[in-house]
């Protein structure tokens, strides 16, 4: 029944938790180090509300075991920006890629994997970086067009 | 209620540890963290950190895949080509930086897609402790009751063209299969030798077409042996309904899906 | 196999709003000593832009800049009573109500600069920049934030005001079902274009035309939103998705996101969208509320595509390919009507 | 501005319009699209608690059942678990929503405690230190069942001698007006015209049960506040209809409530039922912690109330040139088990019909049917996206009957201004036909001569505009013995019982019109702002002594008043 202690970098800055048994990331991260900006949508992997990037690929934070980030990087929205947007945000901001805002943190850190690794995507790597983070809201289209109008650098209205 | 989670270093001290039988195994973890979400606690959660089950290796004319290679690393080594149109199908860019080779194998239905073909091209497996390989259809047919699985040996298809995979879903890109096909027809002087086909979310777990495979063997990859192959491909399998589709959807359109496949890997 | 091609289409109109209880709303306003106004509601923002569109009608309304306003909701110790964000009421209902709520308080903005620059409030007017004017005489300003501060400083008034909007409970004749259900109605027209794959019975939507009448655009871009958003939202109750897959048996009902069916990003269709504005005589700048209706023109257009394309009727939703499959059986395959 | 993918066609009713506004008509970011990208946007889970207790339910296996006993000792002796709440703990454990509106009479449960209706409904609820061990617990609470027949489909609900869900309604249906078992509607006389009619065409449709899905599952954290109130952080798309809510079921005075809400991760319809809040509060009230209940996913898709499946049958009587002269409807909408807001979207769905059509015979028989599944609830377009499906496919047959393109035979049925609608308004603001038109101008549609000079604005009103001659009238499905509230009590009586809170702007008072009238004169639809026109304090009416309706349960004490709308029943 004892908490483990776990520590990590999250954001770049080295956090230190105590994980439950079983609890997951998410729940660590949410309750455990205040960061809310992964949200809760299923549990089951299935909508990548709670999607972070750890060691720099994407994962649903609900499914990953807390203590088991132990010495990993971490990185979830809350860290995409300091004192100026990443050009992700911007991009969803100016192409209206956000309505009740609840998908949003974790399609822009799946946005964030994509385009770390694949500067300039096609649609269709958009579409498939996407496939994994539900938005019930949009219809998709602003959101992908706010993908790639980073890729190639125009993000504009 | 809370599990305890025992990490080891390596795989043979966790296989002792699963020994006791009350202990899960926990991979990717996107089977077996679903499940504690929903209250399904093991009481032990057993996991190692052992390296070799992420290692990708040629064993003679089979590529042996750690169990803890991950869809991710299996698509970005190039050894495994053959592999990668299935290991792409599996869930959204989350599930396969998580999910791993030997997780998927206990995927339950309609999961499971590299599975399916990993069944097709004949694979084997090596379970954690135990000299020697055995069949992936054995396992699949029990998983309940097994060990740790340590590694897969996949035999290479000598032609990549013999090799072809698809999945049928209702929702793209990412969607649980309504069925997905495995076929591996090696062809010895234009005749097929081997012929094995495999079929996923037909099934509890995947399973192989036998009555397409005989319509198969010793043919030539022609129309007609397409067509007679679709035509059985659901005889002896009674698939199951879920709300993707139904029993009788599933044995309808099974046989088209497997002749459009052949169709194309005749095509080459 | 063939891929068949076939358009459908359907026209509809949506009543705004709910005949329930007057479905009423209320909205405070009230200006800081700079002149920076506050929006007080109990409205919910559910994503559909109901903190931004009443931001702009307060604005529009106060006839300062979008900036100088913040709309605070949903507290119940501050934010006065509203019934809620549903049956595409919100712009219309408390976009109303805001307008009241502003008047009342320009009105009060505007006396306080009257004071200030010693005319009759009745000539003043306002640039919608932060300033208030003499009509016909620019040089004869005071800016709003001066006007706000003399107000709550020197005239000891309060720059606020109160809003409601209230539409009487309609009685419902019991047998003849005579009512008056609404105030006003939004409207759609929609062609569809389908693929039908006559082996398998899978529908793909390719295409989606349409032309929406929402009364007045008021923020084209969160109108834009809705209407791609539900289009969307149409297209997947129409071939995706439902909780109960053999209705009314309740097998098999999804208890996640890989039963339950909706369009994932690659299953889109372009969707080319014409807005028309004919303004409401009640709603607010003639606003109606575009949240509801834009989803529901897909469903019967997709599937009179479907019967466009094919021949087969479906009339029990959702579209699955075993209908379309069964119905193409029961037919001896797909005879095509391309009526459109 | 047109990009392509969308245009705004300003040419279309532009003398009606005023474009030169300053911030109405422009793109202006979302107040709170930072908030958004940056993941700070506050919804209802992202207020943390110090001691924050965790609710699960335990919940019916069985579609219907009664339950003979309910331990919950094993479950209350779980490590962690600091209290297990079952029906009797709820203050007030009956209500129907629109009970604050006076409409309907209470039929549903937080907690049951006697019967179960539905496979998922609630028997108890665990409060736990974690989720996991609630989970656990709530599993733990053992219940007796004596398994019931039960029902899942509406025309079988509705035969004699089906099993009946709901003993205030014995029939399985709504009671409407205290009146009939089904919302009439009756213009003019369909069975005349379908007799008169060149074609008759008749269809059968049916609108599935839907999830609304939203991201953010449904939720709400209650919290003990300062100077003996408690705090609620929820999901509600209605705030205060929550708040009513809870006050009502909790027997607390609106003053000791504090919701906190506004930033909602999607609705779509489904989060008005207001579940989450009377509970999560009770279990602050009970325990003096922080308290959250927050349905998981297969709870969101199973448990949680879905758009209802409706079934309609539509029959039009149509003539060689495309008018359609007769349209009679049959709908069924499946409430599931209690009647939550789909007796409203039936009124809602009745003041539709026939769609945006003019035609001059016209009648309906809707039903709400009570079934043994999921209460069903509102989402977007409730009580129309369905009826609208019925209508546009059952248009397409009828077009194909008499041989029309179907856009053509849309305009020539359209309604225009001044046309009377079925449900004996005029008709005014109309723009179907336009939108007709450019759809067919995009998808390169050729139209008629007739529909492509057609306008909304032209071609109404006079011989169109008239009621009808002879409305034929029935009394099928006449019920005795029922009063249902303010909505319902139409037969020539005002409302008799409800008060308005006087609202500071409405001190301005003319007198409320709300006369009836029952078929003769025509009326324009109005709106009455409030200021200028509005309903204020009626006189409050004698009490008025209701009948009880057949084998009804306890109503919920003698007076109520709603802190939503002021109404007040006896």
């Amino acid at each position: 029944m004892a908490k483990k202690p776990v520590t990590f970098t999250l954001n770049g800055t080295e956090r230190a938790a105590f994980a439950d048994p079983g609890q997951n990331l998410l729940d660590l991260l949410r309750r455990g180090v205040g960061d809310l900006t992964p949200k809760y949508g299923c549990a089951q992997g299935g909508c990548g509300a709670c999607t972070v990037l750890i060691d720099g690929a994407p994962h649903l934070s609900c499914l990953v075991l807390g203590e088991t980030v132990e010495g990993r990087a971490v990185e979830t929205a809350a860290g995409l920006s300091g004192a100026a947007l990443h050009p992700l945000q911007e991009a969803f901001m100016v192409h209206f890629a956000a309505q009740c805002g609840y998908c949003t943190p974790g399609m822009l850190m799946a946005a964030k994997a994509l385009l770390d690794q694949t500067p300039k995507p096609t649609r269709e790597e958009v579409e498939e970086a996407i496939s994994g983070n539900l938005c019930r809201c949009t219809g998709y289209e602003p959101i992908i067009a706010a993908i790639l109008s980073v890729a190639n650098g125009s993000v504009r209205a | 209620m809370t599990p305890a989670v025992e990490t080891y270093a390596t795989l043979a001290e966790a296989a002792r540890a699963m020994a006791s039988g009350d202990g899960v195994y926990l991979a990717g973890g996107t089977l077996l963290m679903r499940a504690v979400n929903a209250g399904e606690v093991p009481r032990r959660i057993i996991r190692t950190t052992d390296r070799t089950l992420r290692e990708i290796a040629p064993v003679g004319d089979a590529v042996r895949i750690g169990a803890g290679v991950t869809m991710v690393e299996l698509l970005q080594n190039r050894e495994l080509a053959f592999l990668h149109a299935a290991a792409r199908q599996v869930g959204g860019p989350q599930i396969r930086a998580m999910g791993t080779v030997g997780g998927n194998l206990f995927a339950p239905h309609p999961y499971g897609d590299l599975a399916v073909a990993l069944l097709a091209l004949g694979a084997r497996v090596v379970m954690a402790g135990q000299a020697g390989a055995r069949p992936l259809a054995d396992l699949l047919r029990d998983r309940a009751r097994t060990g740790l699985v340590a590694a897969i040996e996949c035999p290479r298809p000598r032609d990549a063209r013999s090799f072809g995979f698809l999945k049928v879903s209702r929702v793209h890109p990412r969607g649980a299969s309504v069925v997905s096909i495995g076929a591996h027809l090696p062809r010895e002087g234009g005749r097929i030798r081997g012929a094995r086909i495999a079929f996923g979310a037909m099934g509890a777990a995947p399973l192989q077409a036998s009555a397409a495979e005989r319509a198969l063997e010793g043919q030539a990859l022609d129309a007609a042996a397409i067509a007679r192959a679709g035509a059985v491909a659901a005889q002896g399998i009674d698939p199951p309904s879920d709300s993707l589709a139904s029993s009788w959807y599933r044995r309808e359109v099974s046989g088209v899906h497997l002749r459009r496949l052949l169709e194309s890997m005749e095509r080459g | 196999m063939t891929l068949h091609r076939g358009r459908g289409f359907a026209a509809i109109n949506y009543p705004i709003g709910m005949n329930l209880g007057g479905d009423p709303s209320q909205a405070l306003v009230h200006s800081n000593p700079d002149g920076k106004f506050t929006v007080t509601l109990s409205s919910i923002d559910l994503g559909q832009g109901m903190k931004s569109v009443t931001r702009q009608i307060a604005a529009e309304t106060l006839g300062i800049p979008v900036e100088d306003v913040y709309v605070d909701t949903a507290d119940s110790d501050t934010g006065p009573h509203c019934m809620g964000s549903f049956a595409s009421r919100g712009t219309h209902r408390v976009g109303n109500a805001v307008i009241q709520a502003a008047q009342e308080a320009r009105a009060v903005m505007l006396d306080a600069a009257a004071e200030e620059l010693e005319v009759d409030p009745a000539d003043l007017v306002t640039d919608g920049q932060g300033n208030i004017h003499v009509r016909g005489a620019p040089s004869r300003s005071i800016t709003t934030m001066a006007a706000c501060q003399a107000a709550q400083f020197r005239q000891g008034k309060t720059v606020s005001g109160r809003g409601i909007f209230l539409i009487p409970l309609s009685e419902v004749d019991p047998d003849t079902g005579e009512m008056t259900p609404v105030s006003c109605f939004a409207h759609a027209a929609m062609i569809v274009e389908v693929e039908v794959d006559d082996e398998t019975g899978e529908v793909s939507v390719t295409d989606m035309k349409s032309a929406y009448e929402v009364g007045r655009a008021l923020n084209p871009k969160l109108v834009e939103q809705q209407l791609r958003g539900g289009a969307w939202m149409g297209m997947s109750h129409a071939a995706w998705e439902t909780t109960e897959p053999y209705y009314p048996d309740r097998a098999h009902g999804p208890v996640d996101f890989s039963g339950y069916l909706m369009p994932g990003p690659g299953d889109l269709a372009p969707h080319h969208i014409s807005i028309l504005e004919r303004p409401a005589p009640d709603g607010p700048f003639g606003g109606k509320g575009p949240g509801e209706m834009c989803a529901n023109p897909v469903l019967p257009a997709v599937v009179n595509a479907i019967y466009d394309a094919v021949g087969v009727r479906i009339d029990d939703l959702p579209v699955t390919p075993e209908k379309v499959l069964r119905g193409l059986r029961a037919q001896g395959g797909a005879k095509p009507r391309r009526r459109l | 501005m047109s990009d392509g993918m969308i245009e705004f066609r300003k040419e279309f009713f532009a003398d009606e319009r005023d474009d030169t506004l300053n911030e109405i008509g422009k793109p202006t970011r979302r107040q709170d699209i930072l908030g958004h990208v940056t993941g700070r946007s506050p919804f209802y889970d992202d207020h943390l608690f110090q001691g924050l207790l965790h609710m699960r339910c335990a919940r019916s296996p069985h579609h219907a059942a009664r339950i003979r006993r309910i331990d919950t000792s094993e479950a209350e002796r779980t490590p962690g678990v600091v209290r297990v709440l079952i029906g009797r703990d709820v203050p007030l454990n009956l209500n129907t929503l629109l009970s604050l509106l006076d409409f309907g009479i209470d039929d549903e449960p937080v907690l049951a405690t006697d019967r179960v209706r539905y496979r998922g409904e609630p028997v108890a609820a665990v409060v736990a230190d974690s989720e996991a061990t609630a989970r656990a617990a709530a599993a733990k609470v053992r219940v007796e069942w004596e398994v019931l027949p039960h029902v899942l489909d509406v025309e079988e609900a509705i035969r004699p001698g089906a099993p009946v869900v709901l003993d205030i309604y014995p029939g399985n249906r709504f009671i409407y007006h205290g009146k009939y078992d089904h919302q009439k509607l009756r213009y003019g006389d369909v069975e005349a015209a379908l007799r008169a009619a060149d074609h008759v065409v008749e269809g059968r449709y049916q609108m599935s049960p839907i999830e609304q899905a939203p991201i953010e599952t449904c939720g709400a954290i209650a919290a003990p506040e300062t100077n003996d109130r408690f705090v609620c952080y929820s999901s509600t798309q209605a705030l205060f209809f929550s708040l009513a809510t809870s006050s009502k079921l909790l027997r607390l005075p609106s003053s000791r409530l504090h919701f906190i809400g506004g930033t909602v991760g999607g609705g779509f319809g489904g989060k008005v039922d207001s579940i989450h809040e009377p509970l999560a509060i009770l279990g602050a009230m009970l325990t003096g912690r922080p308290c959250k209940y927050m349905w998981d996913r297969e709870e969101e898709m199973q448990v949680g109330a879905p758009r209802g499946a409706e079934r309609w049958y539509i029959s039009d009587g149509v003539m060689r040139d495309g008018r359609i002269v007769a349209r009679k409807f049959v709908g069924y909408f499946d409430s599931g088990a209690y009647t939550r807001l789909s007796s409203y979207a039936i009124i809602k769905a009745v003041g539709h019909l026939p769609g945006p059509y003019t035609i001059p015979n016209v009648s309906a028989d809707v039903s709400c049917v009570y079934t043994n599944r999921t209460p069903a609830t509102a989402m977007r377009g409730f009580g129309i996206t369905g009826v609208d499906f019925a209508i546009e496919a059952h248009m397409d047959k009828v077009a194909e009957v008499v041989g029309m393109n179907p856009i053509d035979f849309r305009i020539l049925n359209a309604y225009r201004d001044g046309d009377m609608k079925a449900h004996r308004r005029s008709a005014k603001n109309c723009a179907l036909i336009e939108c007709c038109q450019v759809v067919a101008e995009k998808a390169g549609v050729q139209l008629s001569n007739a529909a492509r000079t057609a306008s909304s604005r032209q071609g109404g009103g006079g011989d169109r505009g008239r009621l009808p001659a002879h409305t034929a009238l029935d009394q099928s499905g006449r019920v005795e013995g029922f009063d249902t509230g303010s909505y319902a009590r139409k037969a020539g009586q005002r409302p008799a019982t409800q008060h308005q809170v006087p609202a500071p702007v409405a001190a301005r008072a003319s007198p409320a019109t709300q006369a009836a009238s029952v078929q003769s004169r025509p009326r324009v639809e109005e709106t009455r702002v409030a200021p200028s026109a509005s309903q204020t304090t009626q006189q409050p009416a004698p009490p008025q002594q209701h009948p009880a309706p057949p084998s009804a349960p306890p109503r919920s004490g003698p007076i109520r008043f709603s802190s939503l709308s002021g109404f007040r029943r006896r």
